[in-house]
């Protein structure tokens, strides 16, 4: 029963997902690009970087990646924890 | 330097966190790094919300030449992160940075003598600055990230008792939940990014119609913020995780819940205001989720034995009560004199219900943690006549109780009365399922109270102590808001949650970044 | 796992892949790569040492490497990197970028050219310490993983 | 609409790689093989932030060396989904690490990684 009515959950999900990828736009024909051409256009100025994407990553959207360090900071952090000998214990 | 307070608001946790893996060895020091550093986050919160009351929106856009250089000069789209501020953010900031600093501070003796605490106080920093970053942001893409953060930090923190089976378990699964949920909104970020080509929260705002993509878009962020929020659906996740974390990053834990009901608020307030006609629908749906979610959350309280458990049921039967309140103003948000009759306040009962419940529940899973430090088990049964051994502690479990149940003067009264008379404007159903939840509350926890605290004291817990000092003086904060917030509801409501609600009901200032364009 | 042939590829390998790594990481403003993927590579190069040695040797190896403070000082490198445009700018402000400093300050051309390493102003800095808290912070992971591995294999 | 569906083929690839995420989620009982899901959701929607960036004959986005058709920016691809994808990757790295070090705890504590067996274990 629960699985039969998860299977039924799956399939009307699957069927929404695609439905939002058909009526999603044609592939390869983004309709605004206003973003990204500042970017390409500015890089080279702005940021002294030939790579855009770079340029990107590390001062336009710089704030993401350090958020982005930060989630690696805290999985290695959350490792080592989780993963830690137990002799410290005491209580 | 007072310009730079948003970024200032990450950079300072964010640095403490970084830093607190170096004291290895000295595990005192690291306990008062974290609380010093808290503390100042509280501090700059303060000021944040000084700021926001002073200037309405704050915009900090970073990597520009200026702060508040929105868009590049000329140029009509806006390119860089920013961080816009409202009541709201700020309001959800300053219970963030709050709670941080009295988790830190009662883990100070709760955690003392186990390994690996330089990575406890950095995660806690790290969940401190997910959560700063939810409520700040105004990109899309950062929200993610910061959400991310926030799902992390808190799920290696569920496990950190690893010598027990049952804390990996919770923290596989609450990490489970939430990247399933992330990466749901990360789709949902993808789709409005290939709609609009951007990822500015209000620039998208101004451009969303109501198309079917769009739909889809906001039913999937819709969707994952409710799972990772603890609506009835997906609320089982909330009861392990609540239960297996160490009770000092229990506040913390309740405020990144309820970062992702802000982010839950954000969308379907802000995001997707201009699609007027359907709002009344979600509101309906957002209403009814809540009369769920409280209702379900409670009946299942009712058969717990283990303390910290049926506290984590409460607090999802508490949640409904936000989702209510809130929804109740979104039914009517496009309806300006129902809004004003009682719109307004059903959302200032559901915004004030956030930090009240944040603060009492933080405040009885401490004390269950208190329980716990000195008894060693967390079943109702094996317990006590505790009530004259920790005369503190119980005094501190009746005022949270009290509070939780809604009995007057203290601050879940307050809330819970404006939510009442709200929402039987709206629907009478409503207000009285909101009531018998409430006295379904009571019950449990006198029960509660009668198992731990009351009756003939027990033979194995002699020896037993009142709680270290740090603990204790986290606990009596707590009481001590808990009581001043019941006492003087006014202050409150006009300080803090009033603004926040009309930051969330006023759109057209978010989508113009406060005038700036 | 620890067999001569995997030992000898290993010491002729790693060498070159780490090389490799560095490369990817100082030349990020230039080309595809920047800090995450150079460390990645890095770290990688670590991660076939640490697989084809034994227990005991991987533990003498590592137990004196700093791994925890390579990682913090990265993390606050980065920080440190972008607080400076709190002088006058804002967060992340690359401030170095175009200014003629010594280091990574140069000029770039306008348009398709072939590539100068000393520009890029704060984002080589950043690629460097970025890539520094990667290669630690996986490094790092694989060890704990790899310890926990062979230490407990008995046990279950 | 009809001509859409070749158009659009790598997006119905990101929907059935979204489906297939979701299933092994939700009707796997191993913990391992959940993991091996969540990893399958976020190819899938790394999959689809590349291909939003797609500009039909485009260039990458890097001004080294490159041939000299790119020198107009009309036909270099977008280069914000490839910083965006950069990103979600490494966080997905993170959240797979995490995942597997609470695996390896759980196996060690109740010896196996069925999630129902765990269930009853527990009681």
């Amino acid at each position: 029963m629960r699985t039969s009515l998860g299977l039924l959950a799956f399939i009307g999900f699957t069927l929404f997902l695609l439905a939002a990828m058909i009526s999603i736009r044609p592939f390869g024909e983004p309709p605004h690009r206003e973003m990204d051409d500042w970017f390409i256009t500015h890089a080279q100025i702005e940021s002294s970087a030939n790579n855009v994407v770079t340029s990107i990553v590390f001062d336009y959207r710089g704030f993401d990646t350090l958020g982005e360090a930060t989630v690696l900071f805290t999985a290695v952090s959350g490792v080592l924890m989780v993963l830690r000998r137990k002799e410290g214990m005491k209580k | 330097m007072i310009e730079h307070l948003p970024a200032l608001m990450i950079a300072v946790p964010l640095f403490g966190a970084f830093v607190s893996p170096l004291f290895k060895k000295k595990q005192n020091i690291v306990a008062i790094w974290a609380i010093l550093i808290t503390a100042v986050t509280v501090g700059l919160s303060l000021l944040l919300m000084y700021q926001v009351r002073l200037n309405g929106v704050i915009v900090y856009v970073f990597g520009a030449d200026k702060p508040t250089l929105v868009l590049p000069s000329g140029y009509k789209v806006p390119i860089r992160i920013m961080f816009e501020i409202d009541g709201i953010g700020a309001f959800m900031a300053i219970s963030a940075t709050l709670m941080s600093f009295v988790g830190a501070l009662y883990s100070y003796s709760h955690v003392e003598g186990e390994s690996g605490l330089e990575k406890y106080y950095a995660l806690l920093l790290l969940l401190e600055v997910g959560i700063l970053g939810m409520v700040l942001t105004g990109d899309l893409f950062n929200l993610f990230v910061f959400l991310e953060i926030a799902g992390i930090a808190g799920s290696a923190l569920v496990g950190f008792r690893n010598y027990r089976g049952e804390a990996s378990e919770a923290g596989i699964k609450y990490l489970i939940v939430s990247s399933v949920a992330s990466l749901m909104v990360l789709f949902a970020v993808g789709i409005l990014y290939g709609e609009y080509g951007n990822l500015n929260l209000a620039y998208i705002s101004r451009q969303v119609s109501f198309n079917t993509l769009d739909m889809i878009a906001f039913g999937l962020l819709f969707a994952s913020f409710a799972m990772k929020c603890g609506a009835v659906p997906m609320h089982y996740w909330v009861p392990d995780a609540y239960t297996e974390v160490p009770a000092g990053i229990n506040p913390a834990l309740l405020v990144s819940t309820y970062a992702s009901l802000y982010a839950l608020f954000r969308v379907s307030f802000t995001l997707f205001a201009n699609i007027s006609i359907s709002l009344a629908r979600v509101g309906w749906i957002m209403s009814v989720l809540g009369v769920l979610t409280m209702f379900i959350g409670v009946t299942m309280a009712l058969v717990q034995k283990d303390v910290k458990r049926l506290m984590s049921y409460h607090a999802i039967s508490q949640t409904g009560y936000m989702l209510l309140g809130v929804g109740v103003g979104l039914t009517v948000l496009h309806d300006p004199k129902a809004l004003a009759e009682f719109g307004r306040t059903a959302m200032a009962g559901g915004i004030f219900h956030i930090i009240n419940h944040i603060i009492y529940k933080s405040l009885l899973l401490m004390t269950a943690g208190a329980l716990f430090y000195v008894t060693g088990t967390r079943n109702l049964n094996e317990m006590g006549g505790l009530a004259r051994k920790m005369p503190i502690t119980t005094l501190c479990f009746i005022v949270g109780a009290a509070a939780i149940s809604g009995l007057p003067p203290f601050n879940g009264f307050a809330s819970k009365f404006l939510i009442y008379e709200s929402s039987y404007r709206l629907n009478p159903l409503l207000a009285v399922f909101a009531m018998v939840t409430s006295i379904l509350t009571l019950a449990s926890f006198v029960k509660v109270f009668a198992s731990a605290f009351l009756g003939p004291p027990l033979e194995k817990f002699e020896n037993v102590r009142e709680v270290p000092k740090p603990m204790i003086v986290a606990m009596v904060i707590l009481a001590l808001l808990c009581i001043l917030f019941g006492l003087f509801p006014d202050v409150v409501l006009d300080k803090l949650v009033y603004p926040a609600v009309d930051a969330l009901i006023n759109v057209a200032q978010y989508q113009s970044w406060g005038g700036l364009a | 796992m620890t067999t001569t042939i995997i030992k000898t590829t290993t010491k002729i390998l790693t060498p070159l892949i780490l090389v490799f790594g560095s490369y990817i990481i100082l030349h990020g403003h230039l080309t595809p790569g920047g800090g995450f993927q150079g460390g990645a590579v890095f770290a990688s190069g670590l991660a076939l040492l640490i697989v084809a040695n034994k227990y005991e040797t991987v533990k003498s190896l590592f137990e004196k490497a700093p791994l925890s403070v390579l990682e913090s000082i990265g993390a606050v490198g980065f920080l440190g990197m972008a607080c400076l445009g709190f002088a006058g700018y804002t967060f992340f402000k690359n401030v170095i970028a175009n200014s003629g400093f010594l280091l990574f300050g140069g000029k770039t051309p306008s348009g398709i050219n072939p590539g100068y390493l000393n520009t890029g102003g704060t984002l080589p800095y950043m690629n460097i310490f970025v890539g520094m808290k990667v290669l630690a912070g996986l490094t790092s992971i694989i060890l704990v993983f790899f310890l926990i591995m062979r230490r407990e294999r008995d046990e279950w | 609409m009809n001509g859409n569906i070749w158009v659009n083929f790598p997006f119905i690839v990101v929907a059935l790689l979204l489906a297939l995420g979701f299933y092994t989620i939700g009707f796997k009982r191993n913990l391992i093989k959940v993991v091996i899901g969540i990893e399958i959701l976020e190819g899938a929607v790394n999959l689809f932030l590349v291909a939003l960036g797609y500009v039909r004959g485009g260039y990458a986005p890097i001004y080294t060396l490159a041939p000299s058709e790119a020198a107009n920016p009309q036909n270099m691809v977008l280069p914000t989904p490839q910083a965006l994808t950069l990103t979600s990757i490494v966080i997905g790295v993170a959240v797979s690490a995490l995942m597997l070090a609470f695996a390896v705890n759980i196996y060690k504590h109740y010896g196996t990684l069925d999630v129902t067996k765990i269930r009853r274990l527990r009681g």
